[in-house]
């Protein structure tokens, strides 16, 4: 079992060998059924472990990674109910995209084709040893492997600057993040001796306040940095350079949420500490604020999208922030379901639309391709909560956690979600409502998406539709099966008193009524024959984004390069090693002053001999007194 | 204020004036005959001081052949008409300051050697300046170095020979 | 006579004839000076010599002055052969270039 | 005696050379002895041979109780290694090319790897002190004949920068020669020398001065990028590589062991200079626009990391400094090689003429993908572990410097991810239009690199294992001190 | 003695074979075999077979320091007259009395080696001089021959007046002329020691330090060297140079360590060593002709043969030896090749490792030694110098500072061994002087530099047994 266990992650790595290594050999159709079959293939042994229910609170440990006398890591996994659940997730909805993927990338030629599986594979068999890990030095591993792997898909399309841009920005502002997970890791390694979950855990009582305070901010910082949260969230919106599938998979699905695993997985310690648990809830509320305003503008459907993640991930960080790591991953599960769809269903309306990416340019597909229509639709509904959608259940439930932790929290996490309900609903009208605004040739060109891609939309949409029901609240005769799975991991987040149950009952009508209210405003708004996309005023300031790339350009950025040309040119130049060749240019300079003493003239040597004997003299007799002086200066 | 005394001063008074007139006069040939005047004023301390034999040394050698060869090298370039260049006088200042400076070291530290001035020395008597006494000595002590400068002769004819016969 | 006036007497003549050397530029003349020098050093080895014969410290050996003539004796010989070589590197000099002015010296310089 | 072959084979083999003609005989000639000793380390390594060979003491200058003293510790086979390796990954890929006058250069290649063989197994004082000059004597005349333009003074700055440095450590060890017991050189003896405080002090800085110009340390790193510049790439390898390993190499087992009270108490200076050259030498790096100068920059940055870990006395950063000596060596000597392969078939080094070498050399862009993350520490490169385990040291140490210099880690991936974009994304230029592939050798060499790389990344205890003793050696003295 | 004794012998019979051999190749050889002969007997000497018994007692003492120098002297003659007998053929009818003088200049050599009485010392130091003051003018065609050769000679006799200053006032404090101080009829005290015999042993310094030409009485070796002909400046820059060392060392052994500890005499050797190593160092690096760059760096080399002078212990002593041999090689080598070069400058060796290889490597080799790099016997002569200024304690700076021009001093060396290798050039050279026999024993030269580097006891035990 242990063996199979180390499959899940060495199958895509096999397949990352194999398709890359062949890359020139294998054909398109090879090389595609080579990188999903061992997706696949994983899927399925997961499946099995899950349904074994093959899970133990203590590691498999496989071999020592780095061991001295101080401390020991080990190379071991952890397989229990989180890890399995995250599993499920990455092999599952990986291997979706992987087949849809397949024809996505059709037009890609056959190098490059495989090349971008065998980094598809890679992708996942980091994102799997990051979830599996059974210490923090292993899920440091993962954590960095996903964050390369999304550089090198970001940076696809290598021949465009602006994504190689993009790229760069995505894993520097990660490695700003893994700066706070890698101080995390030797302050724990330091207290502990040790960064295995279970000893860490079991004996987080012995640290003072301010260890686990510090520890915990630092490893904030790194899901940060990895989760797109304030104020290392911008590299995401870039982040939709890459093919989109790659979005789906990563920058909505999987990658991203790592954050919320970590500190799921550490909930012991935060726990521990409520000044993070504050941290953490006020900065992802602001996130998700912030994110779905900037939404709310966006032209580019994609773009659209991500914020609308980074605001999600918002919406989970609160949920962790007052203490429901379950709603927190449940809110996982759902947002990868409907959101991994809405990439996909997106990307099927950019291959569509022959890659037009701009909404303006769109409307009426609705006819045009009805499948990605209808599972776009319930993807919409689902994110924006509709009734019994997957996107309902979870973001309920974090909203009563808020409720539960304090009002003010509640009412604004409310305000993201209508906020959210109101930009997806936007694009929704603008992509397949009214009339379609594009060229002549684009409208030629319209036709729906080979079976390879609407497939996987069909799933998704049925998950993203009935996702929502392992944790229906009891009221409406559902269960918490979802907590109670992770309960020996996560400790369940309890819903409080009768009182809340009526509260859900509001929050249903409440729901229904504003989504209304929203369809029908934004259907006046934007379901229309003409849009143009320009805004003024506070409208363009969210168009572009609270100006914050220009912020970080300026205050960041610039400097930073200043800063370095300055060190380059002046102080290293001019400065030291200025220095170093001055001292040469004055012994050359000395050298031609000096070797006039040798004028040639017997007399001036003699003279001068006679001189320095009489000087000699005087020092002699006198030494006792020069020494003296020396030392008071030395 | 015997004679002695009397002698001692003014052989120094000759010496010290001559050269002196050694360093000052322009042509060289006075220069060389003030020369010669040093020397017999010296051989004069000599015979004060019972060195008869270093005195008649040297009027022979000094006075007598070193100093003729000077002449005959002077007067076979009759240096008369030499091309007059430009006198750096302050060369001079300097020359004499620093002279005066190593006179000044000099005497200081024979002054400072207070017991010095108590050491006087007897004119007019004691023999080791005799020639016997001097021959003995020179002839079992000093035999060695009396040997050896036969090489240093040596090396000097060789070399009068090298430097001097006309290239062909 | 004490002996301080003889050191006297011969380091004025030594020094004069160092300032000699220094002032003058004629080649002949400057060895004429160092000749004085050294016949300022022989005054001053004679007059050690008697000096060195007198004193005779209780319990010390005598001290013979004879060496320091001998000296004297062995400074004028290799003077001797000094002035053949100096002299005939001079007129060597003199068949060059015509000069014995040492400032034209300065071929070799710096 | 393998202790002594070690030495022995390069420099009899590199004598050899000097007498051979034409370039075919002599690169195979070298290729073998470099095969050769590269056999002979393996072999001590896994133990085929008694461990008794490993060291090798014969009398050589009774006189000034100089012995000619070899011993071996794990730090030291498996820098012998690493200097064996670069050797034969040196020869390999550059086998096609042909050098003019082949057999000088073979010969003082191999001079050059016998002298440093040599510093890193001596025991004895002075002989360390004549193979550390003899392993830069070679070097200067290899950097001044194959080159560039500028070579002569970058080369003569690095001899002089270098040659005061270890004169200094040769006064010093004079000095200590007269303070041992029994007058000897041996380093055992001068562990026991009777020096008082101030003493130990001051020889402290004459040694420590001559190794922080090799390393090179911040205030005195300006030779470096200079001559790594100006130098033929297959000879900055070698110098980059391996040669300066010896500065800190030489800290490692000469300072610590022999000046444990001074290194304690001046263990904060070092550190203090050692962050700065790792955040100065990186924040430059970023702004490079010479691929030489750029890798120059970035390994004094790695460098300075390496010195401040070992100064901050713990067990990780030792360890990590130790195995990290050997995986800096491996990984920048792919990236040299990268820079060698493009500035041969491209003829240029400047990252604004280059570009788009992905399209024309996928196989290249591949490799030094690799290198790069290598370069930035990824994990499961072998550069992560030490890095590690260095960082975790300097945070032992104190937080704020671990906080400080974990900058780097950003720093490093933006230039070095800079490096990468700008030479092989975006649109050919015309410098790389009509680009080809890397030839078969290096390729082969690159890949021999990156199979190591990874292995040891994954599975990085055999390197752990290798240094252990001397680990548990350095710190026992430090502790010693620090009780 | 013997080597007093056959010397001189050897310059009477060379003398006579100006008249007698017709044949003017056979010089060489004849100077050779005889310098061979004067080896031997040296050595025989060291063992205690002499040819004569004469009593030499106060004035010569022969021990181990002086014969062990006299055989490096003399090796190293017979070294400069392998490498450079075609120079000296070259010179003209004057050939045979050429051999002479350098004969008489080692019976010079050997008795400054030697001496126990300031007479000799005089008398040493003149037989040293004269015959070189000759042989400096010995090309009298050449104008800058002559004016090196007058130059010499009169600052050479300038500075016998000073000695004999020296030498007179010492007599006067102490009342001898023996080398051993005789501590009765002292006058004048200070510190117990008589006034004049500080004054008279300072003045007498300066005059060695003026044959040693040691700054600041330095200023006639860079024009001399450079003025005379090269076999000449060879053989004045390495073996002379060398036993004006040795004696200058003597005196100062016997003198200065005799003197009360209170009179410090470190302060005016160390200002002399820092002195000599800045002047020669640093105006050594702006020539443009290697000869007198050769000359300065001669110079330079001086100062740190002061470092023994300095400390004046056993080390030194060996020091010194072992220093006058390993520079004495590696600077006959470089000057022998130089007088091949028709152009004298840098640039008129560039690209000489293309034409003349093995020229180029030995000389790279004496260039490495002189700048005192492992393996070759430079080092062991720098280090000497270097340990024994080190084991007299709290003198470190001093060493510091050599060590910094030591530095200074690879600027010149090797920009020689730059031009040679890695310029481009194409060097005029007299080839039909590179003989096979030439080209030979520059390597034997090479070799035995490289030899004493990697085991200096194949000298130094002589010293020993």
């Amino acid at each position: 079992m242990n063996a199979l266990v180390l499959c899940i992650p060495l199958l895509p790595f096999l397949g990352f060998l194999i398709v890359g290594l062949f890359r020139n050999k294998l054909s398109r159709t090879m090389s595609g059924i080579l990188a999903s079959g061992f997706i696949g293939i994983s899927f399925i042994l997961t499946l099995v472990i899950f349904f074994s229910h093959y899970y133990s609170a203590n590691a498999i440990t496989y071999f020592d990674f780095i061991s001295n006398s101080q401390y020991n890591i080990s190379f071991s996994f952890q397989v229990d109910q989180l890890s399995t659940l995250f599993m499920l997730i990455i092999t599952g909805v990986g291997f979706l995209i992987h087949v849809y993927s397949t024809a996505y990338m059709r037009e890609e030629p056959p190098e490059h084709f495989a090349r971008y599986f065998a980094y598809l594979n890679l992708f996942v068999f980091s994102m799997l040893l990051l979830v599996l890990g059974a210490n923090y030095v292993i899920m440091f591993i993962g954590w960095e492997g996903v964050g390369i792997c999304s550089y090198l898909l970001i940076g696809f399309w290598f021949k465009n600057n602006q994504f190689n841009y993009a790229a760069r920005k995505a894993f520097i502002m990660n490695r700003i993040g893994d700066v706070g997970f890698l101080l995390a890791i030797f302050w724990i390694l330091t207290k502990f001796g040790s960064a295995d979950y279970s000893v860490v855990f079991s004996n987080s009582s012995t640290l003072s306040v301010a260890d686990v305070t510090g520890i915990t901010i630092l490893l904030f910082v790194g899901a940060i940095g990895k989760s797109a949260q304030i104020p290392l969230y911008t590299w995401l919106p870039d982040a939709m350079a890459g093919p989109t599938p790659v979005s789906a998979l990563i920058h909505a699905a999987t990658m991203v949420t790592a954050g919320i695993y970590m500190i799921a997985r550490s909930n012991v310690l935060f726990s521990m500490s409520p000044v993070t648990m504050d941290i953490v809830a006020v900065i992802g509320l602001a996130t998700a604020i912030l994110a779905a305003t900037i939404a709310l503008f966006q032209n580019d459907i994609k773009k659209v999208l991500a914020y609308s993640t980074v605001s999600q991930l918002g919406f989970m960080f609160v949920a962790l922030g007052v203490g429901a790591y379950t709603t927190g991953v449940f809110h996982v599960m759902t947002h990868s379901f409907f959101k991994a769809l809405l990439f996909l269903g997106a990307g099927s309306v950019i291959h569509a639309m022959g890659g037009e990416q701009d909404i303006t340019k769109m409307g009426g597909l609705r006819k045009k391709i009805p499948i990605t229509y209808w599972t776009f639709l319930i993807a919409v509904l689902a994110i924006s909560g509709f009734p019994f959608t997957s996107g309902f259940v979870s973001k309920d439930e974090i909203l009563m956690a808020a409720y539960a932790h304090s009002q003010p929290l509640f009412w604004l996490t409310t305000f993201a979600a209508v906020l959210t309900a109101l930009y997806m609903f936007r694009v929704f009208m603008l992509v397949f409502l009214g009339g379609f605004r594009g060229s002549e040739e684009q409208q030629h060109h319209l036709h729906e998406s080979p079976p390879a891609m609407t497939i996987p939309l069909i799933i998704l949409a049925v998950l993203a539709a009935v996702g929502g029901f392992v944790q229906l609240p009891e009221i409406f005769g559902g269960h918490d099966y979802f907590n109670e799975f992770l309960a020996p991991v996560v400790p369940a987040f309890k819903h409080v008193g009768e009182s809340l149950a009526v509260q859900e009952y509001y929050l249903l009508a409440g729901t229904v009524v504003g989504l209304l209210i929203i369809f029908l405003l934004c259907k006046k708004w934007y379901a229309v024959k003409q849009f143009e996309g320009k805004y003024t005023g506070i409208k363009n300031v969210l168009a572009h984004k609270w100006y914050i790339d220009e912020l970080y350009d300026a205050i960041i950025v610039n400097p930073f390069n200043n800063i370095a040309g300055f060190l380059k040119s002046i102080v290293e130049k001019s400065g030291i090693d200025g220095i170093v060749n001055g001292v040469g240019r004055f012994i050359q300079y000395s050298s031609r002053q000096v070797r006039l003493v040798q004028s040639g003239m017997v007399g001036n040597y003699i003279l001068i001999m006679v001189l320095s004997i009489t000087v000699l003299f005087m020092v002699f007799w006198n030494q006792d007194l020069i020494i003296g002086f020396l030392q008071k200066i030395f | 204020m015997d004679i002695t005394t009397i002698i001692f001063w003014f052989l120094s008074v000759l010496a010290l004036f001559s050269a002196i007139m050694v360093v000052t006069r322009k042509n060289p040939i006075f220069s060389v005959l003030w020369l010669i005047v040093v020397f017999f004023a010296i051989s004069g301390h000599y015979l004060l001081l019972n060195a008869q034999f270093l005195a008649v040394v040297n009027i022979i050698v000094y006075a007598g052949a070193i100093m003729v060869l000077f002449l005959f090298v002077v007067m076979m370039m009759n240096l008369d008409n030499l091309p007059v260049v430009n006198k750096n006088t302050w060369m001079k200042f300097l020359g004499v300051i620093s002279g005066g400076l190593l006179l000044c070291i000099l005497v200081s530290t024979s002054k400072s050697a207070t017991d010095m001035n108590l050491k006087t020395i007897v004119l007019k008597d004691g023999d080791i300046g005799l020639i016997e006494n001097l021959g003995k000595v020179l002839f079992t002590k000093y035999a060695l170095p009396f040997e050896i400068s036969s090489i240093l002769f040596l090396s000097a004819m060789v070399g009068a020979v090298v430097i001097g016969k006309k290239e062909s | 006579m004490p002996v301080s006036y003889y050191i006297i007497l011969a380091s004025t003549l030594f020094c004069i004839g160092v300032a000699g050397v220094l002032t003058r530029r004629n080649a002949i003349i400057i060895f004429m000076c160092v000749e004085l020098m050294l016949n300022a050093v022989n005054l001053l080895l004679v007059a050690f010599s008697k000096m060195q014969n007198i004193a005779t410290p209780p319990g010390g050996v005598i001290v013979n002055g004879a060496d320091a003539q001998i000296f004297v004796f062995f400074i004028m010989v290799v003077a001797a052969a000094e002035v053949s070589v100096g002299l005939a590197i001079i007129v060597m000099m003199y068949r060059n270039v015509h000069s014995i002015d040492i400032n034209f010296l300065n071929r070799l310089k710096n | 005696m393998i202790a002594l072959l070690l030495i022995l084979i390069p420099f009899l083999t590199g004598l050899a050379a000097f007498f051979m003609r034409e370039g075919k005989m002599a690169r195979n000639w070298s290729l073998f002895s470099s095969l050769l000793t590269l056999l002979c380390i393996i072999a001590l390594i896994t133990n085929s041979v008694s461990a008794s060979n490993a060291s090798f003491d014969i009398a050589w200058l009774p006189f000034l109780g100089s012995r000619f003293t070899l011993a071996m510790t794990g730090m030291v086979k498996m820098l012998v290694l690493l200097n064996a390796i670069i050797y034969f990954i040196v020869f390999l890929a550059t086998f096609k090319r042909a050098f003019v006058q082949p057999g000088r250069f073979f010969g003082l290649m191999l001079l050059m790897q016998a002298g440093m063989m040599g510093v890193f197994l001596a025991a004895d004082g002075l002989v360390f002190y004549f193979f550390w000059e003899l392993a830069l004597v070679p070097a200067y005349f290899l950097c001044s004949q194959w080159g560039n333009e500028k070579r002569i003074q970058a080369t003569f700055k690095f001899f002089v920068y270098t040659f005061l440095g270890s004169l200094l450590m040769l006064i010093g060890m004079i000095y200590l020669h007269g303070k041992t017991p029994d007058h000897s050189y041996a380093l055992q003896s001068f562990m026991h020398a009777n020096l008082s405080l101030s003493e130990e002090n001051f020889l402290f800085w004459l040694f420590f001065i001559a190794f922080a110009i090799k390393m090179p340390l911040f205030p005195f790193h300006t030779w470096q990028p200079f001559a790594y510049e100006q130098s033929d790439t297959s000879i900055t390898i070698v110098l980059s590589s391996v040669m300066v390993k010896m500065g800190l190499f030489a800290v490692l087992r000469w300072i610590l062991p022999i000046f444990p009270h001074a290194a304690v108490s001046n263990s904060h200076i070092i550190i203090i200079l050692g962050v700065i050259s790792l955040l100065y030498a990186s924040v430059i790096a970023v702004r490079q626009n010479d691929l030489k100068r750029l890798i120059a920059y970035s390994s004094i940055a790695h460098i300075g990391l390496m010195c401040a870990a070992i100064f901050s006395g713990t067990v990780p950063g030792m360890q990590g400094v130790m195995v990290q000596m050997f995986n800096h060596g491996i990984i920048v000597a792919g990236l040299w090689i990268t820079v060698e392969v493009i500035e041969t078939q491209y003829g240029t080094r400047k990252i604004s003429e280059l570009g788009g070498l992905a399209q024309k050399a996928p196989v290249l862009a591949t490799l030094l993908m690799i290198m790069a993350l290598g370069n930035i520490a990824l994990p499961l490169t072998s550069a992560f572990v030490g890095e590690f385990l260095m960082f975790s040291g300097l945070f032992q140490y104190s937080i704020i410097i671990g906080a400080v210099a974990l900058i780097s880690i950003i720093l490093s991936a933006i230039y070095t991810l800079n490096m990468v974009q700008n030479v092989f994304y975006g649109h050919t230029l015309p410098a790389t239009q009509d680009a080809i592939d890397i030839n078969r050798n290096a390729k082969f060499a690159m890949i021999i690199l990156t199979v190591l790389i990874l292995f040891l990344g994954f599975y990085p205890q055999p390197l752990l294992h290798l240094v252990n003793d001397s680990v548990q050696g350095v710190l026992s003295g430090l502790n010693f001190v620090l009780k | 003695m013997n080597a007093l004794i056959l010397s001189a012998a050897w310059g009477i019979i060379l003398m006579f074979c100006s008249i007698l051999v017709k044949n003017k190749k056979s010089f060489g050889y004849i100077a050779a075999f005889g310098l061979l002969t004067i080896l031997i007997g040296n050595i025989a000497d060291t063992y205690g077979m002499q040819i004569t018994h004469y009593n030499i007692y106060p004035m010569l003492s022969l021990d181990r320091f002086g014969l062990l120098f006299n055989s490096i002297a003399i090796a190293s003659t017979l070294i400069f007259v392998m490498l450079s007998t075609i120079e000296i053929r070259k010179t003209g009818k004057y050939q045979p009395e050429f051999y002479t003088l350098i004969f008489f200049v080692l019976c010079g050599i050997s008795i400054l080696t030697s001496y126990q009485n300031l007479l000799m010392l005089f008398l040493g130091i003149e037989i040293l001089s004269i015959p070189l003051y000759i042989l400096t003018g010995s090309d009298k065609k050449n104008l800058k021959s002559n004016e090196a050769s007058l130059k010499y000679f009169l600052m050479g006799a300038f500075s016998t007046g000073i000695m004999l200053m020296g030498i007179a006032l010492i007599y006067g404090g102490t009342g001898t002329f023996g080398l051993l101080p005789s501590t009765h009829s002292v006058v004048g005290t200070y510190h117990g020691i008589s006034f004049l015999e500080i004054t008279g042993l300072i003045i007498l310094m300066c005059a060695m330090a003026f044959k040693a030409s040691v700054a600041p009485f330095h200023f006639w070796a860079p024009d001399v060297y450079d003025g005379a002909p090269t076999p000449v400046t060879s053989f004045m820059a390495t073996i002379v140079k060398a036993a004006a060392f040795i004696a200058f060392f003597k005196l100062c052994e016997v003198r200065v360590t005799d003197t009360n500890a209170a009179v410090n005499w470190k302060m005016i050797f160390s200002i002399m060593i820092v002195a000599t190593l800045f002047i020669g160092n640093i105006t050594a690096i702006f020539q443009q002709s290697v000869k007198r760059m050769l000359a300065y760096s001669s110079i330079a080399q001086a100062g740190f043969m002061m470092y023994a002078i300095f400390s004046l212990n056993d080390i030194a002593k060996e020091g010194l030896l072992y220093y006058a041999l390993a520079y004495s090689l590696a600077t006959i080598g470089l000057f022998s090749t130089m007088s091949k070069m028709k152009d004298y400058t840098f640039e008129g060796y560039n690209g000489l490792a293309k034409k003349q290889p093995t020229l180029a490597a030995t000389n790279a080799i004496f260039l490495l030694s002189l700048s005192g790099i492992p393996l070759t016997a430079g080092f062991f002569a720098k280090y000497y110098m270097l340990a024994s200024v080190i084991k007299t304690g709290s003198n470190t700076w001093l060493v510091i500072v050599g060590v910094c021009f030591a530095a200074i001093s690879i600027y010149y060396y090797f920009r020689l061994i730059q031009s040679m290798y890695f310029k481009p050039g194409n060097p005029e050279t007299v080839d039909e002087e590179i003989t096979p026999f030439f080209k030979n024993s520059l390597i034997v030269v090479a070799i035995l530099i490289i030899l004493l580097g990697a085991f200096p006891q194949l000298l130094l035990n002589w010293f020993y047994f």
